[in-house]
């Protein structure tokens, strides 16, 4: 079974100020903070960078577990880029890039713990509505997103249960006898899942 | 096709199937990946799944799979290789790889439906070599080049270290593909071969017996 | 009222043709419908056809006058469906969103949603779960989501294809009681044949064709007799 | 024989932490053994504890004495094992290839693997279905061929996880027939509790622990009574 504690159970509920944003006002602040970043590269500016981002956690009445969670999964990466960065440039560089990169990280995770799947897609929909003009359909694009959003679980799971599948019959994974039967059980699934959105009278 | 019954044109199920190849991209993130040194460009699984995404989806849902992978990347899941996610991948070194990633399933899935059904071996190798490396490769080392402030010439070296695995990916990716289509036809809408004296086994067009 | 007229379904083509529905024709109006049989025998594929999720070879199907093939829209507004395995039907992360999500694109109010979410929640007994992440509910509560997922639509026919295989003594007794106290018309696909004690009609489908149609007694013991008769596999 | 002293499984970590199974001590020995209980108690991962499929938090299983952490291949070459959802089972393209593939790398022949593949579908009745694509078979059928594929791999120990919920009538007494010709020892989850009339025991699992150990009848009364003293849904 897929570790269900993964990142993906994202949204934790709260009535704190950061709770009751607006999405889509969320999602430009992230998106403006991280072309801000970019332009980041003293360690003052990530410093205050990141507390202002720690500040948005307490705001939210999150507690600093949930930040360190958002940043755990890219420690390794941020040693790398920050070993590069030293490396090719100084120690103050390095701690300047990493701390904003560290810095955004928060906001997003922020914004995605804070923030309900179905606000956040609403959001990219509404800033999507001017390509209405162009022939792009804002409401295909939420369901697609929710679809995918739905879809990352579910494959892990459909990967899990194939490898425990092998597993009980006593033979390791060959490519042949792995993906295969994933990828197609993978496209059962979307049949299954297309039937039930047919069903639900959420077709063209 | 086995849904005959089926509407001809499902476009909740074109839905659906881009949904479960994004799925199928950020369950090959989970595999670690190994940060080799210089640029801090992973060696990560998740190309495989860019090459399988246009080989069996073929080229507009494999460029859109692909597409909604990056979207919900950007909308912080964190679903890179090493649980990396939100608008910082932007500002990484594999950012030409990132954007890169819809364009060579589009080009994987275009050389897939010009070579016809049913799905053969080798120009099944031939087009994810061609769409899922060089033409991943050309905005990826571009964006090595701009984001770790380096000459292209240097960027483009350091993409050689992924050569061989890459190559063997879309060997991989191609056999996959292969298997994928014979359990399950019907999935690229590109011509069949004309000749239908060929005296290859595998021109029954129906599932196979 | 749905109605089935010299209806047939073939998968495949070519020398790999199989007809799975042959020649049916069948007027359905009662307000519970049992639908039973062997596996194979085509239940899945004759519940598919009500609401237009798969359109006959041959023949017609209407729902309330509205043939699936060309008023597709219409039928599966008329038509809520559930399926076995509830996973495939979950969309949205969490409980109350998924059930809200079958309200989009109505031009309801965000209000009207929500109250008409909570109603549906309320009704299947979920209601203080509306935050949690649905695909972590246990399967019997999946299969209730499902079920308020469509109810929530306000069809005037419920399709049920076997809602009630993964779960316990007591879930499948609660989506039961749920069942009959439904205003709507069910057609309902099993093997628990318990269910269909209190059902007005039974449809027994073999190989493809409808072998009984009655009352659910009697299609019980039909089947029964038609499964004996065939001797054990 | 299988061996659980003082099992706990956890699932999550930090504050997701979860104890699904909590200090199981049991043997069993007996020949046919059912296993009980409400949706969500913990049955199907007492189930993959016995071959390994699920480690131990804490505690020891061993299986003819080998530990499930320790030797898991000799575990798995005793304990074959059937999932609920056939689908996650099926590996192969078509039916024949499916059920062969359980016996790759044993050193067989091709004849005898051809022979044993057509005598393991032969006693689950899809003889004629050999070279049909596997993924389109009806639920049930499914079913079936997953118990094949354990079959003709010829464990000594069956572990079966609600292995009948998608049959029919005829084809789930056509398993439970063939379940009391087994010459193995079976563990047998499910919710369909008729099919335990003949069993040697039953355990009901209740909230990660065993509730009840007996006799099926009164274990049955015991699942029941449990159940009622919840209350309704
Ligand atoms: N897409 C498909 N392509 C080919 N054959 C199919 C397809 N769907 C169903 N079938 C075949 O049609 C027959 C009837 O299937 P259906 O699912 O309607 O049976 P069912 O009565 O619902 O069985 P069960 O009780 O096992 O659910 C089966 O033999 C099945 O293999
Ligand atoms: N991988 C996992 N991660 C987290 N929780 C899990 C995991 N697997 C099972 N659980 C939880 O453990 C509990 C017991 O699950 P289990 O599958 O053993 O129940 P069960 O008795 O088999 O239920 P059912 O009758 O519905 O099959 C459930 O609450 C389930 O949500
Ligand atoms: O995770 C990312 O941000 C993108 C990773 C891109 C890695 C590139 S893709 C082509 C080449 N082959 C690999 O295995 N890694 C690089
Ligand atoms: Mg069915
Ligand atoms: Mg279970």
């Amino acid at each position: 079974m897929a570790d269900r504690s993964s990142p993906l159970a994202v949204y934790v509920p709260g009535a704190s100020v950061v709770h009751r944003l607006p999405a889509g006002a969320k999602l430009l602040a992230l998106v403006a903070a991280g072309a801000a970043v970019l332009a980041i590269a003293s360690p003052l500016a990530a410093g205050i960078a990141v507390a202002t981002a720690l500040l948005g956690f307490a705001l939210a009445r999150l507690s600093l577990r949930y930040a360190w969670r958002g940043v755990r999964p890219t420690w390794i990466f941020l040693i790398g880029i920050f070993a590069f960065q030293w490396w090719s440039a100084d120690l103050s560089r390095a701690v300047g890039v990493v701390g904003s990169i560290v810095a955004l990280l928060l906001a997003a995770t922020l914004v995605s713990l804070t923030t309900r799947t179905s606000d956040m897609i609403d959001a990219i929909v509404w800033l999507l509505r001017p390509l209405r003009r162009v022939g792009v359909d804002p409401d295909r694009i939420a369901l697609q997103l929710a679809l995918g959003v739905r879809a990352v679980p579910l494959i892990a799971e459909l990967a899990e249960t194939a490898r425990q599948a092998q597993y009980a019959r006593g033979r390791r994974a060959s490519p042949r006898a792995f993906a295969v039967p994933l990828v197609v059980r993978a496209l059962r699934r979307a049949d299954a899942m297309s039937d039930a959105l047919r069903a639900r009278g959420l077709d063209d | 096709m086995t849904d005959a019954p089926l509407a001809p044109r499902n476009r909740t199920r074109d839905l659906t199937q881009i949904a479960v190849f994004a799925g199928i991209v950020a369950a090959l993130g989970v595999v670690p990946a190994i940060t080799i040194p210089g640029p801090g460009v992973p060696i990560t699984l998740q190309t495989l799944g860019v090459m399988l995404a246009g080989a069996v989806l073929g080229s507009k849902r494999g460029f859109s799979a692909m597409l909604l992978f990056n979207v919900l990347v950007l909308a912080g899941l964190p679903l890179l290789a090493g649980g990396r996610g939100g608008l910082a991948v932007l500002a990484s070194p594999t950012v030409g790889y990132f954007i890169g990633f819809p364009i060579a399933a589009f080009a994987v899935g275009w050389l897939v439906e010009r070579f016809g059904t049913p799905f053969r071996l080798l120009p099944g190798i031939l087009a994810t070599v061609v769409g899922g490396v060089f033409v991943l490769y050309v905005p990826g080392i571009i964006g090595v080049a701009l984001m770790a402030k380096i000459g292209v010439g240097a960027a483009a070296l350091s993409a050689l270290a992924f050569l061989p695995g890459d190559l063997a990916k879309a060997v991989i990716a191609a056999l996959i593909a292969r298997g994928v289509h014979k359990a399950y036809p019907g999935l690229i809408s590109g011509r069949r071969h004309r000749r239908k004296a060929a005296p290859s086994p595998a021109s029954a067009p129906a599932v196979d017996a | 009222m749905i109605e089935l007229h010299g209806v047939s379904v073939a998968f495949g083509d070519g020398a790999q043709l199989r007809w799975v529905l042959d020649d049916i024709s069948v007027v359905l109006c009662e307000q519970r419908i049992g639908i039973i049989g062997a596996n194979g025998s085509g239940k899945s594929s004759l519940a598919r056809l009500l609401n237009g999720l798969l359109l006959p070879t041959s023949g017609t199907v209407s729902v309330d006058g509205f043939d699936t093939k060309r008023d597709g829209r219409e039928v599966r507004r008329r038509v809520g469906f559930c399926f076995t395995d509830p996973d495939s039907q979950i969309i949205m992360p969490t409980v109350g969103e998924d059930v809200a999500f079958g309200l989009g694109r109505r031009g309801l109010s965000k209000a009207e949603i929500a109250a008409r979410t909570a109603d549906a929640l309320e009704q299947v007994g979920l209601a203080d779960r509306a935050d949690h992440p649905a695909h972590l509910l246990s399967g019997g509560q999946k299969q209730l989501l499902a079920l308020a997922a469509v109810l929530v639509t306000e069809p005037s026919i419920l399709v049920l294809d076997e809602p009630t295989t993964l779960l316990d003594l007591r879930n499948s007794r609660a989506i039961a009681a749920r069942i009959a106290r439904l205003p709507q018309q069910v057609v309902l696909v099993t093997h628990d044949l318990d269910l269909l004690r209190t059902f007005d009609r039974a449809l027994v489908v073999h190989d493809g064709r409808i072998h009984f149609d009655g009352s659910p007694s009697d299609a019980i013991a039909a089947y029964r007799a038609a499964i004996d008769a065939d001797g054990a596999l």
